[in-house]
């Protein structure tokens, strides 16, 4: 088992043609992933790695079955794509554009709540369940099918664990890249109730950042409702106060989202806590 | 994106809130021709993207041209937390009988926009939510409704606005919250919002930040950036798509991806302990292709605190025998004796870091993992200390 | 039993020293409407007809637990009001107003479904339920206790049947007046519901219109899914096409909504529809 | 309230939707002269608030100025389904390559506006909806988003529009919804929009229809109502607050509420078979006070085909001997021998119509039921045929 994506992904791409799109879609196509199609408006009817290119998601739904969307065009146009996936009845989109301004995202988070869609991003790495399915940028070779969920704000930080984990054994049931945005469709909290919930996965590690309070929220799930054993990072510690780190999600507000205050959070729910990302797999041996 | 008070106030005007009808000076003479242009007593501000301006004298009243171009004198080239004030806005003196607070920001667990109103106006919101959290009464806005009536009333209510000043402002919350929505702003605030001695509203003093990620659709915000007062090494990496921090650390570091950026600037810090840590967040964003690492190599050694540079690329997707290749010809360009520490991963790590070692640059080392490239980096700033 | 109001009605009149809310809100106490209190922006603190007024339902709801509202005010203030409402978690929200521009009420049919609110109207006489309360602007002595169900688009031709039914005997559960707009929040259909689930109504009677499909609808759910007898009266047979008759509702545009087609998907469905209101009772017996 | 065509395309012109550069004339003078202007064949149209102005006549090309007077004169004055033509838009004539649908209306069932187009532009929507449904795409639009770039996309894809036109299409599409929002429009519709035949994007004919609940925040829209095409009792009865449709029949109705209106009208079609019918449908609204009631007495008599006069009043709260003192306040000050029925309900509905008989007026009977009432009508005019 695993969760949201696997086998049964039936996978459309947005912007199949362009970059970004181009460049990913043959790597996903290659590690085994049932890419069934792509949305290009203009070039609907031509093919690209094989895989015809549709004008609308709604026809290429129409045509392939597609349950899960990834979404690869410019922040401009992924809002639109959003939404044409939410209104197209995709179960699970996936948008790893970046830049996505935060009054269209909370719109967004809105407007799919009174969907049966599930969005995970923006500005993520998607999704990564070893073996299976490949829905994002991660790159496939870092990951091996085993027992450990990752669930993560980070995109290269992922990377990291991931690969350590590999590198000690310790194969995973799916990666999850989250977003380190302020608003985001999934929220740690979702995936860790799924990985719960998950027979396969028998421990979970967090990846988290400064800023915001989802970490927090995630320590108060774990510690009410989680009995797989959690390890977790949080990345920041060093970053001053007030100041933007990179992406809009790093930034420590009004005294909250302190990397101290996450880890002790995290700690009073009897997560174990690296203080470098390399030693996790030790934590979980 | 921060605007000035200035930026800020003719932004509000322009949706219909009332504000005072000062003007910028960049000199003292200036300040003299605005002051008698206004004639009357004025306020002399310096518009820094700082808060404590006032405590740190940056805000002074004049009660005459002559007395405006003295306190402009003074106030221009101060430095307040850092940054020079370039700018002065003088703005004519108002009676005030009250002070409100009135902002717009985001509330990200709520995923919505939330309005603020206080009656302790003219302090930081900080400050009011710290000592009297019961004094802002709050209310969040959904998006596609807008600022309902009801919910400016309950902001009015709340703060006990005499019933005299309802209508005003209602007129300006509405004003704000379109003023912050058609900015894709991330704050938009009045403080003070005064009770004016004529018993008139007015925007006494305004803040706005932006989202970045917004600006592509508001070109004329765009162009209000301030670029004057950062340090010139965050103006150059913006331009080369880099996101940079300077800190006051001893040891660069060039990493991709954010997080990434940020756990080796920690991992600088664990293994430098009171020593030395990190000099700067430096995120390069995908891949690495050598101009891009050329040009955050520059900025990063225009800090000249640092004394060791720590390269952290995990390639994802790229292999890394040709992240390797980049960041030797970027290296090629740039001459310096600064040592470096480079640690790749990825596809073809290994080979990558065989093509590092069989450069055979007299200051290069590689790394295998981020532990051994934190502590090389460590030994080699302290070194240098 | 009876459906939506009674004794348990705790009511907030929106607008209670306005002009409309005056003359009604009397009405509604003198009936034994439980009215809770009133809402006036402007003149919270005061008093009205003996029951405390407030500046928002928000205020009015935490005061007195009030989980039923009537709107009183102009067209332009309503909406405000409804939102209001919704925002204060009212149950039942009643909306007598009318003029309601036809694009607010859109909006507003598709805020309230993210919510816990039901809207009764715009452009309704309200509710009464006979003995109990009386939410609205409908004379209380037109109507008896029994266990007749009352639904109707109309105002004033529902006084008529209400009046008929008693003049008759047959007195009602509750008479719910859903108004005639093109957009409403509650349809004939989900009151037709709530008759079929209501233990006490034995018999139900549908008041209907030319204009829109809500009738056949109706006729559709009746036949699938009721088991209590309906009868019913369309209004309008006599009334050319495409004109507008008063209000927004009652036109019949493209060949849709017709009285004859109305009425017979309701003979289909087994309703006994007739061709004159005061015969309903005839019709029940 | 229904615009004229030439309003309609203005109003899309605010919008930036592209449309002939015509202008209205009221005299075969004007016509010339705008003719002339436009320095090129025209098409000369009826301004009238019908459809089927072509077949009727009223839409004719003109290639000369002294043509189009010609036209115009021919078209100013002529009657149109019973409306008499007032005004002409001159239009310059243009090439058409292809002609489509598009409009915007409200579907009631989904409670949200639902945008249509087709390749089959130039008959009117219900013909396509009829003889090839499949030849209309649809687009439900969320009113919280607006028109999404996806679904103006679906729609140009869906009606196979050449490529080269989509940019321009998508652009109209945007503003025509907005132009419907922002009109608070039941209806607007572009119908044709034609490829000129210098392959550029033109709304050739447009229609809009007003939501009059939406009027009060749209003053310059409200005025634009054109009363001189109706039948003045309908103007009258609009000033008076009252509803008021002129039908065929002989029986006047004066009712309260417009369900109980339209029933009073069926009863006396009901009993009047094919001989008499209803005169009207007038709605009076709350209460009857008289100097309503005797404004709404002047309408209905102002139709003379009216041979009797059916009250139904459902005095609500209010009570049937006030109703009853209304009603004759107001017969007494219009005099008049019109057979009336007056039926009232409501409380003191007994005592109210003793008031009525007490009053001794010989052309004046009190009915019980509506039944009554309505047979008692029927018979009464049946009488005066």
């Amino acid at each position: 088992m695993s969760i949201l994506v696997d086998k049964n992904t039936r996978l459309v791409v947005q912007g199949i043609t362009g970059r970004e799109g181009g460049f990913h879609t043959p790597q996903m196509i290659e590690y085994g992933t049932n890419v069934v199609g792509g949305v290009t408006p203009g070039k609907g009817g031509q093919w690209a790695f094989g895989k015809p290119v549709f004008e609308t998601v709604k026809e290429a739904v129409d045509a392939t079955g597609a349950n899960t969307s990834i979404i690869y065009v410019p922040a401009a146009f992924a809002i639109d794509a959003m939404y044409e996936s939410i209104d197209a009845g995709i179960e699970l989109i996936v948008c790893i554009s970046e830049n996505i301004p935060i009054l269209e995202m909370m719109k967004i988070y809105e407007y799919i709540k009174t969907s049966k869609s599930r969005l995970i991003g923006p500005n993520c790495p998607g999704l990564l369940t070893p073996g299976q399915a490949k829905v994002g940028i991660m790159p496939g070779y870092i990951a091996t099918p085993g027992n450990v969920g990752v669930v993560s704000k980070s995109g290269t930080l992922t990377y990291e664990v991931v690969y350590a984990l590999t590198q000690a054994g310790l194969g995973q049931t799916t990666c999850v890249g989250i977003g380190g945005d302020p608003v985001i469709g999934t929220s740690f909290v979702d995936v860790l109730q799924m990985f719960e919930d998950d027979p396969e996965t028998e421990k979970v590690v967090l990846i988290g950042e400064i800023g915001g309070r989802a970490e927090i929220e995630a320590a108060e799930f774990i510690k009410a409702h989680m009995t797989k054993p959690v390890a977790a990072f949080i990345a920041g510690k060093s970053a001053p106060k007030g100041t933007r780190m990179g992406h809009a999600g790093a930034i420590v507000e009004g005294g909250e989202g302190t990397a101290e205050e996450k880890i002790a959070a995290l700690q009073a729910a009897y997560v174990r806590v690296a203080e470098n990302p390399e030693q996790i797999p030790n934590l979980l041996l | 994106m921060n605007l000035h008070e200035y930026q800020s106030k003719n932004r509000f005007a322009e949706f219909g809130i009332p504000i005072p009808h000062g003007k910028v000076a960049t000199t003292p003479q200036e300040a003299y021709e605005i002051a008698r242009e206004l004639d009357g007593p004025v306020v002399v501000k310096s518009q820094v993207l700082v808060g404590g301006r006032g405590k740190a004298g940056g805000i002074k009243l004049a009660a005459t041209p002559a007395e405006a171009e003295q306190r402009a004198n003074e106030i221009l080239g101060m430095k307040i937390k850092g940054l020079t004030v370039q700018k002065v806005l003088i703005d004519p003196a108002s009676k005030i009988q009250t002070e409100i607070y009135l902002g717009i920001t985001n509330d990200r667990a709520a995923g919505k926009p939330v309005f603020m109103a206080s009656s302790e106006g003219g302090v930081e919101i900080e400050q009011i939510a710290h000592e009297k959290p019961e004094a802002i009464i709050r209310q969040h806005i959904d998006l596609f409704l807008g600022l309902r009536d009801y919910q400016a009333r309950n902001l009015a209510s709340g703060i006990n606005l005499p019933r005299e000043h309802w209508k005003a402002f209602i007129k300006i919350a509405n004003a704000l919250f379109r003023c912050f929505v058609e900015s894709d702003a991330t704050l938009a605030e009045i403080n003070p919002l005064v009770i004016t001695g004529d018993n008139q509203l007015l925007a006494l003093d305004g803040k706005m930040i932006l989202d970045d990620n917004g600006l592509f659709r508001h070109k004329d915000l765009a162009e209000m950036r301030d670029t004057s007062a950062e340090p010139e090494a965050e103006t150059q990496a913006r331009a080369a798509g880099i996101s940079y921090v300077k800190l006051d650390g001893q040891i660069g570091c060039m990493v991709n991806g954010a997080g990434l950026a940020m756990t080796t600037m920690d991992m600088t810090k664990l293994y430098g302990g009171d020593l030395v840590g990190p000099a700067n967040f430096l995120d390069i964003g995908g891949g690495a292709q050598a101009d891009k690492v050329a040009a955050a190599l520059r900025i990063i050694l225009s800090d000249t605190n640092v004394k060791s540079v720590l390269f952290n690329i995990f390639g994802g997707i790229t292999r890394g025998d040709e992240v390797a290749r980049g960041i030797l010809q970027a290296l090629n360009e740039i001459k310096t004796n600064v040592p470096m520490i480079i640690r790749l991963n990825g596809t073809n790590a290994e080979e990558g870091r065989r093509i590092i070692d069989e450069a055979h640059l007299p200051n290069i080392t590689s790394a295998a993992t981020l532990t051994e490239a934190a502590q090389k980096a460590v030994e080699a700033a302290k070194g240098a200390l």
